[in-house]
């Protein structure tokens, strides 16, 4: 990353003309799909109407090329109509999203456009759902800790087995398909990476999984699934040096980003309609300089997360990995619109935290992309590190003992009995 | 007009270099090393903008008339390479009101004379001009110039009142200057300095201290009707909403630069201060801080490269992102200001640092094109579509 | 409120050998109620045991003089108290504090001691609970709207008839007792006041309760009444002008300020434990500079609120209004536990977000505290107002378009059509 | 020693008044109209500290030895009323560096000889002491004072090296060193000016301009056993810890004081300036603004006394609490200065206006101390039970 202007020429520039202002149109019309967002939220289902109005609206294959079954659109219609579906129903766009970009991305890049065709089609057309399987319960993100393992079927038949339980996976209760990290059982001789992606049909015997309650995104399907000698195909398991997931991960900051974004606008648009309703005191609210501060600061943070997001889609497209871009925009429009939410929820005043109401949902669904994919501070190591720091640096404590503050001081007489220390 | 590497038209396909670049490589020769003594002594050197007149007086006038022709989109480049280059606030504010605040109006307002009477010797730098910064966020603050008709015989104007705040005055031919009709209606008048009953007195801020500051004074100054810059009585539909998005934007350039400067002040001070016993970059807070100051130059170029390149369309700028590009980068310049003087340590106060200066500027700054008081509303009133 | 330095004397400060660092023991054992909170979230419901363990602690008393039936509790014992069963579980705390502490001060202040121990008696012995009913469906606080009314019964017998809806009530659903804010019906002549606080008995045919779901506070039952014609004693309306309400109504932001504290104290304790247990990429979550930090932000903010908390009940205490203090602290500190609440959601990373877990409970009940009582905006006004600054001044819009920023300026070659303006 | 209309038991029983207001109606009549010239020409007067000595030299000096036997907390009071009155945060730093960071170590580690020697004398405001800023929070900075034993035939030491951001330096009678052996272990001594071998330059930040400044350089200083203050190799359990706290808390006590004044001057700023055509104050933002300004200065209050008043109670104060306190009042101070310079508009930038010299000297003070770097992990280390 450089820390000079941006000396790139202006063709590899978001075209300033069409960078999208709050009122660019979308030609997505998921209209359908925020009228039952709140039923979406309640039931924690998300129902069948959905799919078929995403199906219809060409959304899931707008990520990828002609030659895999895309519809290779420009990047910003792509990320219009990522802001379109999250502001409607965020925990509908986590999923598909999840599916389409996050999981076919992943089989594209490390599968095989031919082989794999067969698991693309299927993701592309809405018939199935994918989802990424990464964390395992015990151990959070830290991969050291990972435990499932993929080894070969052996003398039990082709291909590969694999067991563990990967938690906290959108699409888990629901989808068909798995793209699974997973270690490998390497044989003697083989040094090709301790690590691999399996592709793994969820609709099989050594497959349980679990639902997991959560706060926001309620119609999103979470939780967890254990593998026990799962098999997996022998043209799905694809080894993959660890270090070099992150670039395609990135695609899964990316969908974050627009879901707070489309979160954030969503509880703007709430305000600015309540605002401008509602007579308290006998003062429009919309006339309060204290409300008009509270929707400018949003307008402002949400448009600077919206169109570092595009420059990041932008790069993204010309070929260049823009991960610490994406990184920058994942944590700064995630925390940015749980604030906005926040402030949405005062604007409303008791309403906003009844359940039901709109904002109340959009302020549960807030955080909850701060938390998915990688964590904002995980992810400033990262843009601390692509600035050249170095990686991080681990020191166990103490260091402030040492220096003669680890413990209280005397008083103004000196300490309680002379020769007491620490 | 010498744009290196590049014809103007080059540039503006993007195919010969990035007018960031130019300005910045010229300015940190040229004008960063002897910003610190020129702050101290509160100092404005003429060679530097003579020097520089080729790159920065007239990129916005258009090549027929002597300009760079470059677009609003280069141009806000050339200034942000400015900041960044120069690490001087107050030039690059001085050079800001000349080239953009001051000549722009003319360009989008001025008659025919009126253009070829000033856009090529501003453009050469030979003429420079100059505003108050009070005038720039159109009349929120009450109006302190006044214009009568000259009286009989005559169709020009005569002006009474004062004008504070006036980036470039000592050194500036013409001034712009709105002045208020008792009936309200509000005119912009171009005034030469020459002109009987101006006074231009040397007064300013203690900030931005290297922009030659000054005070109009205007005692019965008769302007003749050539002096008028767009419809008479009409600045609230044509040159204020103009000076105020101007302003907003283009004096925001530099500031993204010197945000740009400080983040790299900001990392290298940190890799060499120790603390504990370790380097200071070696923290995590520390890490996490200076991430954060980077997402931020970048988060306030992508609102405020926005609202310039509106300026190219053809159709009108937006009010609303304008004002909400500057709201958002004198937040973003204050954090990186006080993020970098957190990680700079005593290095911070020896009264040659760009931080000390720019932290002291930065707060200047967050006060001019009308500060948060105007801005939320104007960004409020276009959300709400009230008005 | 004074701009200088505070120069009482220090015989009317709090003691400060006695203020309270976070680790001043609380006499107050609330264990067993902290043990079923996730159950009383869950639920809805606050389990009859934790009324026990009420009654048996001696809260219900602490706030009121031995006079009328309270134990005279200094400010500094009280307040640990709220601070403990806030910490324990906040939505039961707001159950009995709103009964206790808000409700027992509107019937001691505007009632008689006397007259009214009938009502204050069962309350102190937890026998019964009341609830305070301010705001009405269709309007929000403002009291210009408010539309319920008290009118003598007339030929139809002895007392009072009352008839309005109130809403957004804590207690209404489960409350023996009402203290309600209404109108009174006024006869020619009657120059009293236009307001009364009704006292009505929630137990008779005029009386219509529900319930309002809610993000956060699940425990606390939250509803409205609707009051048709129900009967109030002849004793039992106590007409009130409404300026001086917010005096009493000021115990209710104290009640929300500890309940913040309370939150915020909880989830950075949940921090604490887990950032002690937890291990991430080898290294303790402890010895990380950036979580150390989060920590210390809350550590410092949490201290800041109760120290002033606690000097505002010092000053009630000593008979002082103190509305401006409890103004400040009730803005500041339900937004710091807001922002203490999310930092803890986050240093606990997915299972902060996962329905059952204490920093995702705490989560949605730090907003509601923000909401509760006056908004955080209303209570700045006070403050200001209390500045010697006047009373809000309100304009109509537009005050902008005058000054010639109404409307989008040219672009460099001037207005696109000569003329065209607005 | 005279507080008016109060013996200093009187005072400690809250009978007699403030010492707040003994100091702020005092600094406010003597320190404060000077201060802009003062800080303009970064200029010592000793008059104002003579006049005020008895008032503000010998606070926590025990009567016995002459000084006025104040409690901690009073002291925080006096030291609160200074920053309100003077409007003037280098004098107030350098006041509270004496009386409190020089002075309370003497006191409390002091043998009897030193107390006697250096309390009456410090308490009268003929010596002065000083120390530098960079020792005053622990070693979390490298050592830049060696010391070694004197060597065959004297039990005294050989001290080597400089000190920096020694506040008090050039008028200064005696200095408080911590000095680092081979070994790794430190000892606090006290070194008097005359002392062969140390030289005072006159050196200092771009900041807190008031306060006399200057650089210590040690070179093959050497001085007594008797300089030694507490336990040789002890600093670590005695000085630095206590040095520590009472720069968090009391260097602070003058930035509340001054955070009123602030908040005062910000409510008369914004009844005057008028915005829109009424005054600022009528817009419910900057009502918001002003009750936000009030509300830190009452949050960080309740913290900085809480810290001071554990130095009265004979058992040993919380490092966590004083740190705690600190971290919230830099971060108080800043919105208070900004906020107030916000509601200023251009009256904050004559050059003669608190809010400019507060805005600049809030910087400096947020990095004394050590910082958030420092406070952060003081506190946590303590929440965490770590170390």
């Amino acid at each position: 990353m450089t820390l000079t202007s941006d000396t790139t020429t202006a063709a590899d520039r978001v075209p300033a003309a069409t960078a999208p202002s709050a009122t660019t149109p979308s030609a997505f019309d998921f209209s359908g799909i925020a009228e039952r967002a709140a039923e979406t939220d309640a039931t924690g289902l998300i129902p069948e109407q959905n799919w078929q109005d995403i199906r219809d609206s060409g959304y899931l294959r707008l990520f990828h090329s002609r030659e895999i079954g895309g519809s290779g659109a420009d990047p910003l219609t792509q990320t219009l109509a990522m802001e379109a579906l999250a502001r409607a129903c965020p925990g509908t766009y986590w999923s598909a999203t999840v599916s389409t970009l996050l999981c076919v991305k992943l089989i594209a890049t490390y599968g095989d456009p031919v082989r794999h065709a067969r698991l693309i089609g299927p993701l592309l057309s809405g018939e199935r759902l994918a989802c990424f399987a990464v964390v395992e319960a015990t151990a959070g993100s830290d991969s050291g800790t990972f435990r499932t393992t993929v080894r070969p079927a052996g003398p039990d038949g082709d291909g590969f087995l694999i067991t563990g339980e990967k938690s906290r996976i959108t699409n888990a209760p629901t989808a068909d398909l798995a793209v699974v990290l997973s270690r490998r059982e390497k044989a003697p001789g083989d040094d090709g990476p301790d690590w691999c992606l399996a592709f793994v049909d969820l609709h099989q015997p050594g497959v349980e999984r679990y639902e997991i309650p959560h706060m926001g995104l309620r119609g999103m399907p979470w939780g967890g699934i254990v593998l026990s000698d799962a098999r997996v195909g022998a043209d799905d398991v694809l080894p993959v040096p660890i270090e070099e997931l992150s670039e395609t991960m990135a695609w899964g900051w990316l969908k974050n980003s627009f879901a707070a974004i489309g979160v954030a606008e969503a509880a703007l648009d709430a305000s600015v309609r309540h605002a401008r309703s509602r007579v308290s005191f006998g003062r429009p609210l919309a006339h309060m300089e204290g409300v008009q501060a509270q929707l400018a600061e949003s307008r402002a943070q949400i448009d600077a997360a919206r169109l570092l997001a595009l420059r990041a889609a932008y790069e993204r497209a010309a070929g260049r990995s823009a991960r610490d871009l994406i990184a920058m925009v994942k944590v700064y429009s995630t925390e940015m619109a749980v604030q906005v939410a926040a402030r949405a929820v005062q604007i409303h005043g008791a309403s906003g935290v009844t359940k039901g109401h709109e904002v109340e949902r959009l302020y549960r669904d807030a955080q909850m992309n701060v938390i998915g994919g990688f964590t904002s501070n995980r992810l400033r190591e990262q843009v601390a590190e692509d600035l050249g720091l170095g990686p991080a640096v681990y020191h166990a404590f103490d260091w402030v003992a040492p220096t003669g503050l680890g413990h209280d001081p005397a008083g103004l007489d000196g300490l309680p009995r002379s020769g007491e220390a620490a | 007009m010498l744009y290196p590497n590049s014809t103007s038209d080059a540039a503006a396909r993007g195919a010969g270099g990035n007018p960031a670049e130019w300005s910045r490589d010229a300015a940190d020769r040229i004008v960063r090393p002897t910003a610190a003594e020129r702050d101290r002594a509160g100092r404005w050197d003429p060679a530097l903008l003579a020097e520089l007149a080729g790159l920065l007086a007239g990129p916005l006038v258009p090549p027929a008339l002597g300009g760079g022709g470059l677009s609003a989109a280069e141009t806000f480049a050339l200034l942000e390479g400015l900041g960044e280059g120069s690490q001087d606030p107050g030039f690059s504010l001085a050079v800001t009101t000349h080239a953009v605040l001051s000549t722009v109006p003319i360009r989008a307002f001025g008659t025919a004379g009126q253009r070829e009477r000033y856009l090529p010797r501003a453009a050469s730098g030979e003429w420079l001009g100059a505003v108050s910064l009070r005038q720039t966020q159109g009349a929120a603050l009450a109006p302190t110039v006044l214009a009568r008709p000259a009286g009989p015989g005559s169709r020009g104007w005569v002006l009474d009142g004062a004008a504070d705040l006036v980036a470039g005055a000592p050194v500036a031919h013409h001034f712009l200057v709105v002045a208020a009709h008792r009936d309200g209606g509000r005119t912009a008048f171009l005034v030469d300095r020459d002109r009987a009953g101006l006074l231009v007195e040397e007064a300013g801020p203690a900030a931005m201290r290297t922009c030659p500051w000054g005070r109009l004074v205007l005692d019965g100054c008769e302007v003749p009707e050539e002096a008028v810059l767009g419809t008479p009585g009409g600045a609230a539909d044509e040159v204020e909403p103009l000076l105020a998005a101007l302003d907003w934007v283009f004096t925001s350039a530099p500031w993204l630069g010197l945000m740009r400067a400080l983040t790299r002040d900001a990392v290298a001070d940190s890799r060499e201060q120790l603390l504990f016993g370790r380097p200071l970059v070696h923290a995590q807070s520390v890490r996490f801080t200076l991430a954060d100051l980077v997402s931020r130059c970048e988060l306030a170029a992508g609102l405020l490269r926005r609202a310039a390149a509106q300026f190219d369309e053809g159709s009108r700028p937006s009010r609303q992102d304008a004002a909400a590009a500057r709201l958002f980068v004198v937040e973003a310049a204050r954090l990186v200001t006080e993020g970098a003087a957190g990680l700079s340590g005593a290095a911070a106060f020896t009264g040659d640092h760009l931080v000390e200066r720019a932290h002291r500027d930065a707060l200047f700054f967050a006060g001019t094109g009308g500060g948060p008081e105007v801005l939320r509303p104007v960004i409020a009133a276009a959300l709400l579509e009230l008005g």
